[in-house]
């Protein structure tokens, strides 16, 4: 099973900050799961967004980044907001 | 040295025990940001603040490590708030003290630059009509870039 | 606005007046000097600074008058001690106030070195050989250079 | 009659902070006055030291100034040491 935490807009998006997940197996890197949360959600594209971040156990990865179904995997919308 | 709290704090407090903690410093420098009552989009009535732990104290933490690198400074202390915050309530407080005028000023500078430009916060304004995230406008970009891939900068 | 204080004050009680009086502004930065336990000539025991009235306060207003000209800052504060003090007491306190960050650092900044370089004080520091007026060395006469003759710098 | 003022290390030369003096007739300048003072206390040049300036009235003044016997005259060394 996989974490997954949404932060800032993302928890508007998906109405929940975090939850527990069992990937499915085709979900191999951050690019497909990206996709798989867009579609799954009809969020309009919220997760394909470029300026959105990913941290894989709590570290921010260069994507496209490999996953694991037992991984803590974060989306962080930019930072620093005026 | 860093701190992230979801309740207030007392700028003038901290700057008392930070002052009588670096009493052999000769200069102290130090910066308040508070929850202004407007914003771009008019008034604010409540400022949320969101972390992601580890990732904001690291980078934190990593930020006060480069200052102290780069500036003979003899102490620091950073508190941000998180959660909820009103008007006039402190977000952010950093103090520097070193031998050096110069030096405490751009120490202070340099982090109060990171924890708006770069630190891992999210926030959220709530004013009239309703409340709505804020993210970096265009012009933040450029700034904003070198926070993944540099360590220091 | 400035005041010179023949008597201790508390730098924090000073920040926590301000930034009541100012909570609409954002940014607050403070610059606290201390006297420093060693001197360039050894452990200093007492700091006296002698001013001269009017100069002295004439010249701190038209400093922070200078700094409220350059930079759109909402409240500004400096005290200045004056007659014997003792290491680690407070010398000096800066604090600005401003909707900017910048604004805030650059006039605190700004002020300082005025303070530094150029306001009407005279220093004497005792030490184990006994009191000795210390007047500026030979790097900091061009700067000082400026202060008799023009009133804006 | 005038009041001197002597700032800085001019107090340990003069000894005193300020006296109240009548100036002799023949003192119409800054510059006399300097030596004058100079010669009166025996102060080895501390007096005509160009690094000292002087304030008339509150005001500090390019030299040299004119003086008269009823004026406030400070003598300011350096400022702004360390």
């Amino acid at each position: 099973m996989a974490r997954l935490h949404f932060l800032g807009r993302l928890v508007d998006v998906t109405g929940h900050p975090s939850e527990t997940v069992d990937l499915p197996a085709a979900l191999t890197d951050t690019s497909s799961l990206r996709q798989w949360l867009d579609d799954r959600g009809a969020q309009d594209g919220a997760f394909l967004d470029p300026t959105v971040r990913v941290a894989i156990n709590d570290e921010l990865v260069i994507e496209p980044a490999a996953i694991a179904n037992s991984d803590e995997i974060a989306f962080l919308p930019p930072v620093g907001g005026g | 040295m860093i701190s992230l709290v979801n309740h207030p704090f007392d700028p003038a407090e901290t700057l008392r025990d930070f002052t009588a903690e670096a009493s052999d410093a000769g200069a102290i420098v130090s910066f308040t940001g508070q929850v202004r009552p407007t914003a771009k989009s008019g008034p604010v009535s409540c400022l949320h603040l969101q972390a992601y732990s580890p990732l904001t104290e690291n980078g934190m933490r990593a930020a006060v490590e480069t200052a102290r690198r780069r500036w003979p400074i003899s102490a620091v202390r950073v508190i941000h708030r998180i959660g909820d915050m009103a008007p006039g309530e402190a977000i952010v407080f950093v103090a520097t003290a070193s031998a050096h005028r110069r030096a405490a000023f751009e120490a202070a500078d340099f982090l109060m630059d990171y924890l708006k430009t770069e630190a891992v916060f999210w926030k959220k304004e709530t004013g009239p009509a309703g409340a709505a995230w804020i993210e970096p406008r265009a012009e933040d970009y450029e700034d904003r870039a070198r926070w993944a891939l540099s360590g220091d900068n």
